[in-house]
């Protein structure tokens, strides 16, 4: 029932603002749909919490044994409500950006919800991937039609590095499906026993796919260009929730199908994990461009969380799933700073910024709860997330380095800090230059959305449980799957 | 007669006929060593007829459908169809003919660019 | 009786029927050859250059008669083609028809109608219209 | 059966009515109501009605795979008349003998989807490729449709030459043309015979479905061709010669101690590389479409790889995804001015449901998932993969297949993100429509394949 | 390795009955020009040749020799060995003709029992067309070689009048397989001889008509003779020709009308049964030898007729238009040949199988 809706809700909106010429009305019934959305999504954590209205199964192609199957549980009810949440945000935080042909753009993203949430309720492996794609396909339109100058070319190298990565997802389903006895039912995949070698041919077929839509490193080369070409509130779905996608897949689709394979590749992943952190850490500092000093701290971040994952402990998993949510919050809040910036003084070159901190306060105030946020403070929700992957991984029994790559994610965090407060304090500190001499303070809207963000934040900071008791359950079972072997 | 006889003859009237189509630049000769092809074709057919027919022949069996004669029906399914392919064919080099005045395929290049 | 005719033809007509052909094939090849060459050698010969001139009814040939000729004429050779082979389905059902009988007429009435469908195709397309 | 004579028949009937008239709209009429009466019987067909008894002595078998791969033919053959019937007239002088051929490749196209012999085998193709050449060279005035059909004409016939060797080697071999696989070689010394004539079987079918290394005529003969014609060819026939192709090799598979897979490994990375990268470097989209051709057969090639229950709803549903997919492309390939992919540039913004439809046509044949493309490629993977060999087949497969995206991508960046006219030719609302019916099925199917694969079976 | 039971006894008779053959059509086919000239003389009210010789019967002598001695011109623009070619192919066909019709039934010499037919093959019938067939070879490559413009587009109206013609022809001649169930002309003229005066021509009268219209149509004669027609085309496609290559064709022309005349004979009009008795029972009576005799004499007899009836139709009848020409082929001949063709078929199946419905 709750997911059904969820996924028609967007679908339908989006293919009928198609129909839609006005662009204000279109953006109107985008962010009515979202809020729908969210309203299921809230009621189905609250009122419809339960099973039967939790879950859809219903045939779908005979002939392969797939089925309609959606299922909310504690991960995907997670990052189900990350998505419903960041959606109405990112509509009504753009809301005075304008957009040629502004109907399908917002056909689009919300054809682009749909998908997202298919993709994290989906227990069908030819589902997943029919979401997957389906994800994929209206922010490769969003992008290059609405794009920076260089959109074509590097949205088609988006494009065709995710497509590359589905493909051998695809692959390896198939050989799951044959291997499980013609079923593509999650619920059987974790209970397979598979030879070593087959688990090794799967774990690689999957994790490429993963891997790129993360990214990891080095499958990453299209992630800056592309989030620095895209239009904001598309660069917004992009690492707020996409890049999710991948480790949302590492979680479901990888660690608890092929266990033993994740434990024997895992050092290697960590290490290249611990490379991209570091890798992407240096170079955001150098970064003079916002959008893509955000890109590569979206690197550094989401590796920590693969570093979590392939240096496993319960503590850990739990961490990433608690650190998705609290990624996506906090970076979807730096990037509606980005986009404002950008409206405003039309540029994102931080050495042509500075001294918003008088004239803008407000924003100065939000942001830099965010971007504390960002680097893990304490009382923020990332300390919570990252403290616990810390913990996890210091302790992990699967790895012997476990360690060695705690210091190092460790070194990110400050690293971070770096460039996080060197990008606040050359922004919104020091002397005003002509650009901001004028600057005024931010619009209502994004006030208003700044502060639901800041307000999510410093909530689930002091008090984290409720989210925590989400997962409880989820984490203990792929972990339970992972130490099987 | 034994078989191989008629299958080195048909092989090798093949065989000239693969060889010109291959080599020869005047549509007309191509042509014809494709009618070559199949008229070597239709030897072998007739052939392997009588040797199937032999060998029921000789395991005692009367002669039905299945023993040989549909080869020989086979034959004259060739004979319509290379008539319809001469038809065709023939009507296609004219219309060439006619328009460049020559019927040498090295002028077929005006795809390539 | 025979509806296998080609083969229980077989006993009847062996290599050595067609001997006598190879045979008359020679005398016609030496018939001929023997005649031409005998008229070469025995008829004059004096050549002059307007004696091997083409004839055109005196006048000075001019250019190449080897020119694209009347379509009409491919047309009709391309029909006979087709007819022909047409025709040569009904040798052997006009050899064994009375074994066949009516089944086997009927048969053939159809492949007549489309024989002359083809035919009657032909005609209106104006293959064989040569007054234009 | 019902098929094969209706068709021929309509053949007729259309011949007599460009006799008759000249009126291009009753001409046209004719031709769809044609149509939809032999898609109508051949549905009845497949619902178990036989319209004529005809004893032919095993030498067809109507399966099911078969009778449903015609009504796909018939169907996607409707829709090309609805949607281009208009141009095939425009072609020249002759339109009415351009259907009656449309329809007796179609006469063809069902007895190759149902041979159980191979003279029956022959006869199809060659029904079928006979008035190809003409469709070919129907534009008589222009050389390149002249040059393309000679060179069809003479790779065609050479091919069929080829094809006749390798049928009577087996014959020889086997002492009949049946390829019922329970007949086998009765005497060991002729295995040689029977091993070279599939041999040269193969290299006819993989001449006539424009496999690599016998591809090289299809870029020619598909960009001279009149456009029109290009469409049905590049679709419609060669599914069909691929259903012909797949049921010959039936029976290679029952004939232990061969390696067959071997060999068609190698052809279909060779088809897929070849056709995919060459794709890449073209200027004009209806030669990009020629080229695209050849990379789908590597696909479609698959089905022979793997012969398996999946490959054969695989074809099916490749042969109804590839043929929707490209008779659409085409319909609007032939509404352009220039077929360049400049030409398509701005096209989403003088003709926005061209371009949308467009888009479906293509991310079809790219294979995205939510299209029928996608199912296609997937069932042949599929296949493939439960061989449980050659994974790097597949794996090359797919890379070829993200490369096919970049010159599939190329037209839709055209037509959404560059600036420009996007000129077309007049177009009627009526054939808007199609095209979204088109686009419909696309997605339904894509959506749900089910609705075609239950056929298969029931 | 091949062993071909060959019997040099056999070879010898049938090298000697070549020999005969290939001399008596040749002397017919020289006799005919005289006869032709003779006969136009008749119907003119003019005499013919009557110089050479009494009546003037040494006078195709004089042509022979005179044809003989001339100087052979092969033009500059021709293609040599075409030019050549073409001539030889029109006689040799012409000479090839003449293997598979029965002359006679039997002699017996030296114990021998020989028959008076040079190859008994059992699909005789397709051998004379195949053969004829090629003679359009001879007239397509002497017309093509000669590279004269009036050459050209005689040879292709010979050729195109011959091919619409035969099609006609093979029509008509289904009907009487119909009738008689076999190929081989020896069977043909055993059973009309067996039916006791009942030649085909009693059942196939308008079978008969359209093989004889195509026959001078094949031949090239008048009413046919476009290719020649001397009033539009000069000498029509052998203009450029002289000496004995221009006797060739000539010869050709007259070989081809005598094996015409034989052949319509043969089919039509009982071959070498004598009319009015009983071939077997005039064997025992007189002995093979003589019968034989007699039956060649018949066979000649006939032919001769029909040799007088191709020379009554020329100097009688005009020549056709080019068009009335393939009209009559194409749109009379042909679907008149199917139609006979028809209802012969039904016509024999009702007396032998009754009638089905």
């Amino acid at each position: 029932m709750v997911p059904v809706l969820l996924i028609l809700i967007p679908l339908l909106t989006g293919v009928a603002l198609f129909a839609i010429r006005q662009e204000a009305t279109a953006k109107s019934i985008a962010l009515f749909s979202t809020l729908v959305s969210l309203a299921v999504m809230l009621a189905g954590m609250s009122v419809w919490n339960d099973a039967a209205h939790l879950s859809f199964n219903q045939p779908w192609i005979g002939a392969l044994n797939s089925r309609f199957h959606f299922e909310l549980d504690g991960m995907s009810q997670l990052l189900c409500l990350l998505t419903t949440f960041a959606f109405p945000l990112i509509i009504y935080s753009t809301w005075n950006n304008s957009y040629v042909d502004g109907n399908r753009f917002f056909g689009l993203m919300l054809l682009s919800q749909a998908g997202l949430l298919g993709v994290f309720m989906a227990m069908d492996a030819m589902l997943f991937y029919f979401f997957w794609e389906l994800a994929l396909i209206p922010l490769y339109f969003l992008c290059s039609r609405w794009g920076g100058e260089k959109r074509v070319q590097v949205t088609i190298k988006f494009f065709i590095y995710t497509f590359v990565g589905s493909l051998f997802m695809l692959i390896g389903l198939i050989l799951l499906y044959f291997k499980s006895g013609g079923s593509f039912a999650w619920a059987d995949y974790v209970k397979l026993t598979l030879s070593a070698r087959e688990e090794m041919t799967i774990f690689i077929l999957l994790v490429v796919a993963f891997a790129v839509k993360m990214p990891l490193f080095p499958f990453h080369t299209w992630q800056p260009d592309t989030y620095e070409q895209s239009p904001t509130a598309v660069t917004m779905i992009l690492s707020a929730i996409m890049a999710k996608m991948g480790v949302f897949g590492l979680l479901r689709w990888l660690a608890p199908v092929v266990p033993a394979a994740t434990y024997q590749w895992g050092d290697n992943f960590a290490t290249l994990a611990v490379v991209g952190m570091l890798y992407a850490s240096f170079v955001a500092i150098k970064q003079d461009d916002l959008k893509r000093l955000v890109a590569w701290s979206s690197i550094a971040h989401i590796g920590l969380m693969i570093l979590a994952l392939f240096a496993p402990s319960y503590s850990g998993i739990q961490g990433i799933m608690i650190q998705m949510f609290n990624h996506g919050i906090n970076i979807l809040g730096m990037w509606i700073v980005v986009n404002v910036i950008e409206q405003q003084f039309g540029t994102r070159k931080i050495s042509e910024l500075g001294g918003l901190a008088q004239k803008a306060p407000v924003l100065t105030i939000l942001m830099l709860i965010v971007a504390l946020a960002n680097i893990a403070m304490p009382l923020t929700n990332a300390f919570i997330g990252e403290f616990m992957m810390f913990n996890g991984i210091w302790g992990s029994t699967a790895t012997k380095f476990g360690m060695i790559y705690a210091l190092a994610g460790i070194i990110t965090i400050i690293l971070s800090a770096v460039y996080t407060l060197r990008m606040v304090q050359n922004v919104f500190y020091g002397p005003t230059n002509e650009r901001t001499a004028n600057a005024t303070d931010i619009r209502l809207n994004v006030q208003i959305a700044l502060a639901i963000l800041v307000v999510g934040i410093v909530l689930i900071g002091i008090y984290p449980k409720p989210i925590l008791s989400m997962t409880t359950e989820i984490s203990q079972q792929i972990l339970d799957r992972m130490n099987l072997k | 007669m034994p078989i191989n006889l008629y299958i080195f003859l048909a092989l090798a009237l093949f065989s000239i006929g693969v060889i010109g189509v291959l080599t020869r630049r005047n549509a007309i000769i191509i042509f014809m060593c494709i009618e070559l092809m199949l008229n070597a074709v239709n030897l072998l057919l007739v052939a392997f007829s009588k040797m199937h027919l032999a060998d029921s022949m000789a395991a005692g069996a009367a002669p039905t459908l299945t023993n040989g004669i549909d080869a020989q029906l086979f034959v004259f399914f060739i004979m319509v169809v290379a008539a319809a392919e001469v038809t065709v064919g023939l009507a296609i080099i004219v219309m060439m003919y006619r328009n460049i005045h020559s019927v040498d395929v090295n002028f077929l290049n005006r795809l390539k660019n | 009786m025979n509806l296998f005719f080609l083969q229980t033809a077989v006993a009847s007509n062996t290599t050595i029927n067609y001997l006598p052909i190879a045979i008359q094939l020679l005398f016609a090849l030496g018939f001929v050859a023997l005649t031409l060459g005998g008229t070469h050698l025995l008829g004059p010969s004096r050549k002059t250059s307007d004696k091997l001139e083409n004839f055109e009814s005196g006048i000075e040939a001019v250019g190449n008669a080897r020119q694209p000729v009347a379509i009409k004429y491919f047309l009709v050779a391309i029909l006979f083609v087709l007819f022909d082979v047409e025709v040569i389905f009904f040798y052997p059902y006009a050899v064994n028809f009375k074994e066949l009988g009516w089944s086997g007429f009927l048969a053939v009435l159809m492949f007549v109608g489309f024989f002359l469908c083809g035919f009657y195709y032909i005609i209106k397309k104006g293959a064989l219209r040569w007054e234009d | 059966m019902n098929a094969i004579i209706l068709s021929a028949i309509l053949g007729v009937v259309l011949m007599f009515t460009g006799i008759f008239t000249t009126n291009k709209s009753t001409i046209r009429a004719v031709a769809v109501g044609g149509m939809l009466l032999l898609l109508l019987a051949n549905i009845a067909e497949l619902r178990g009605m036989q319209f004529f008894d005809i004893n032919t002595r095993g030498m067809l078998v109507f399966s099911k795979l078969g009778l449903l791969f015609n009504s796909i033919a018939f169907g996607a053959t409707l829709l090309y008349f609805l949607l281009s019937a208009r141009d095939v007239l425009e072609v020249g002088e002759n339109g009415a003998d351009y259907f009656a051929l449309i329809f007796f490749i179609l006469c063809g196209v069902s007895i190759v989807s149902s041979f159980n012999s191979l003279l029956l085998l022959f006869l199809g193709i060659e029904i079928i490729s006979i008035p190809l050449y003409i469709l070919t060279g129907s534009d008589k005035r222009n050389l390149k449709s002249n040059e393309a059909s000679l060179k069809y004409f003479l790779m065609g016939a050479f091919s069929t030459g080829i094809m006749l060797m390798g049928i009577v080697l087996m014959y020889g071999a086997r002492a009949t043309f049946s390829i019922d696989p329970t007949l086998q070689i009765a005497n060991a010394g002729r295995d040689v015979w029977y091993t070279s004539g599939l041999m040269l079987l193969f290299i006819s079918m993989a001449f006539k479905v424009s496999a690599a290394p016998f591809h090289f005529w299809t870029p020619d003969v598909y960009d001279g061709a009149p456009t029109v014609f290009t469409s049905f060819m590049a679709t419609i026939v060669k599914a069909a010669v691929f259903i012909a192709f797949v049921r010959l090799f039936e029976f290679s598979y029952s004939n232990s101690g061969y390696d067959w897979r071997l060999i068609v490994s190698v052809v279909i990375a060779a088809t897929l590389l070849i056709g995919n990268i060459t794709a890449i470097f073209q200027q004009s989209v209806k030669r990009m479409l020629a080229y695209s051709s050849i990379a789908q057969a590597g696909f479609m090639l698959f089905a022979l790889f793997s012969y398996n229950a999946l490959s054969k709803e695989g074809i099916i549903l490749y042969s109804l995804g590839y043929s929707l997919a490209t008779i659409g492309v085409f319909a609007v390939l032939i509404k352009m001015k220039d077929y360049t992919f400049e030409g398509f540039n701005g096209l989403a913004r003088t003709q926005p449901v061209l371009a949308a439809t467009t888009t479906i046509f293509l991310l079809s044949l790219a294979g995205i998932p939510m299209t029928i493309g996608f199912f296609a490629k997937y069932f042949m993977l599929a296949s493939a993969v439960k061989t449980g060999t050659y994974l790097w087949l597949v794996i090359l497969a797919i890379i070829c297949a993200a490369i096919s995206v970049y010159y599939y991508f190329r037209v839709i960046q055209a037509m959404y993100f560059k600036e420009g006219a996007g000129e077309t030719v007049a177009i009627s609302s009526v054939f808007r429509w199609l095209l979204i019916l088109v686009a419909g099925l696309i997605i339904l199917f894509g959506i749900f394949p089910n609705m075609i694969l239950n056929y298969l079976y029931f | 390795m091949i062993q071909l039971a060959i019997d040099l006894a056999f070879v010898l008779e049938k090298a000697i009955l070549i020999g005969g053959i290939i001399s008596v059509s040749l002397l017919v086919a020289m006799y005919s020009t005289w006869a032709e000239r003779k006969v136009a003389g008749f119907m003119q009210d003019r005499l013919g040749p009557n110089r050479a010789g009494p009546f003037g019967l040494f006078q195709p002598l004089a042509d022979g020799l005179k044809l003989f001695m001339k100087e052979e011109i092969i033009p500059n623009a021709s293609n040599k060995f075409l030019f050549i070619l073409g001539p030889g192919l029109a006689m040799m066909t012409a000479m090839m003709t003449s293997a598979v019709i029965p002359w006679g039934k039997q002699i017996e010499i030296f114990g021998r029992t020989v028959d008076l037919q040079i190859a008994d093959i059992n699909i005789g019938i397709l051998y004379i067309f195949a053969v004829l067939s090629m003679g359009v070879y001879g007239i397509m490559i002497g017309g093509w070689a000669s590279n004269n413009k009036f050459s050209l587009l005689a040879a292709l109206r010979g050729a195109s009048q011959m091919i619409s013609y035969e099609l006609a022809m093979g029509l008509s001649i289904i009907a009487l397989l119909m009738l008689t169930g076999s190929l081989s002309l020896k069977t043909i003229v055993e059973l009309q001889s067996a039916s006791g005066g009942w030649w085909n021509i009693a059942y196939q009268p308008l079978g008969f008509l359209i093989f004889i219209v195509c026959a001078f149509a094949e031949c090239n004669r008048t009413p046919f003779d476009l290719p020649e027609a001397e009033n539009e085309l000069n000498f029509g496609y052998h203009q450029e020709y002289s000496s004995m290559k221009l006797g060739f064709y000539l010869f050709a022309e007259y070989i081809n009308m005598f094996m015409s005349s034989v052949l319509m004979a043969t089919l039509y009009f009982g071959g070498y049964d004598i009319p009015f008795v009983n071939d077997a029972s005039l064997i025992e009576s007189m002995g093979m030898n003589l019968v034989a005799v007699l039956q060649g004499l018949s066979l000649f007899l006939k032919a001769a007729f029909f040799i007088f009836v191709f020379m009554w139709v020329r100097w009688t009848i005009p020549r056709f238009r080019y068009d009335q020409l393939m009209h009559l082929g194409w749109k009379v001949m042909i679907p008149l040949a199917l139609f006979n063709m028809l209802i012969t078929a039904i016509v024999v199946l009702i007396r032998e199988n009754g009638w089905p419905f």
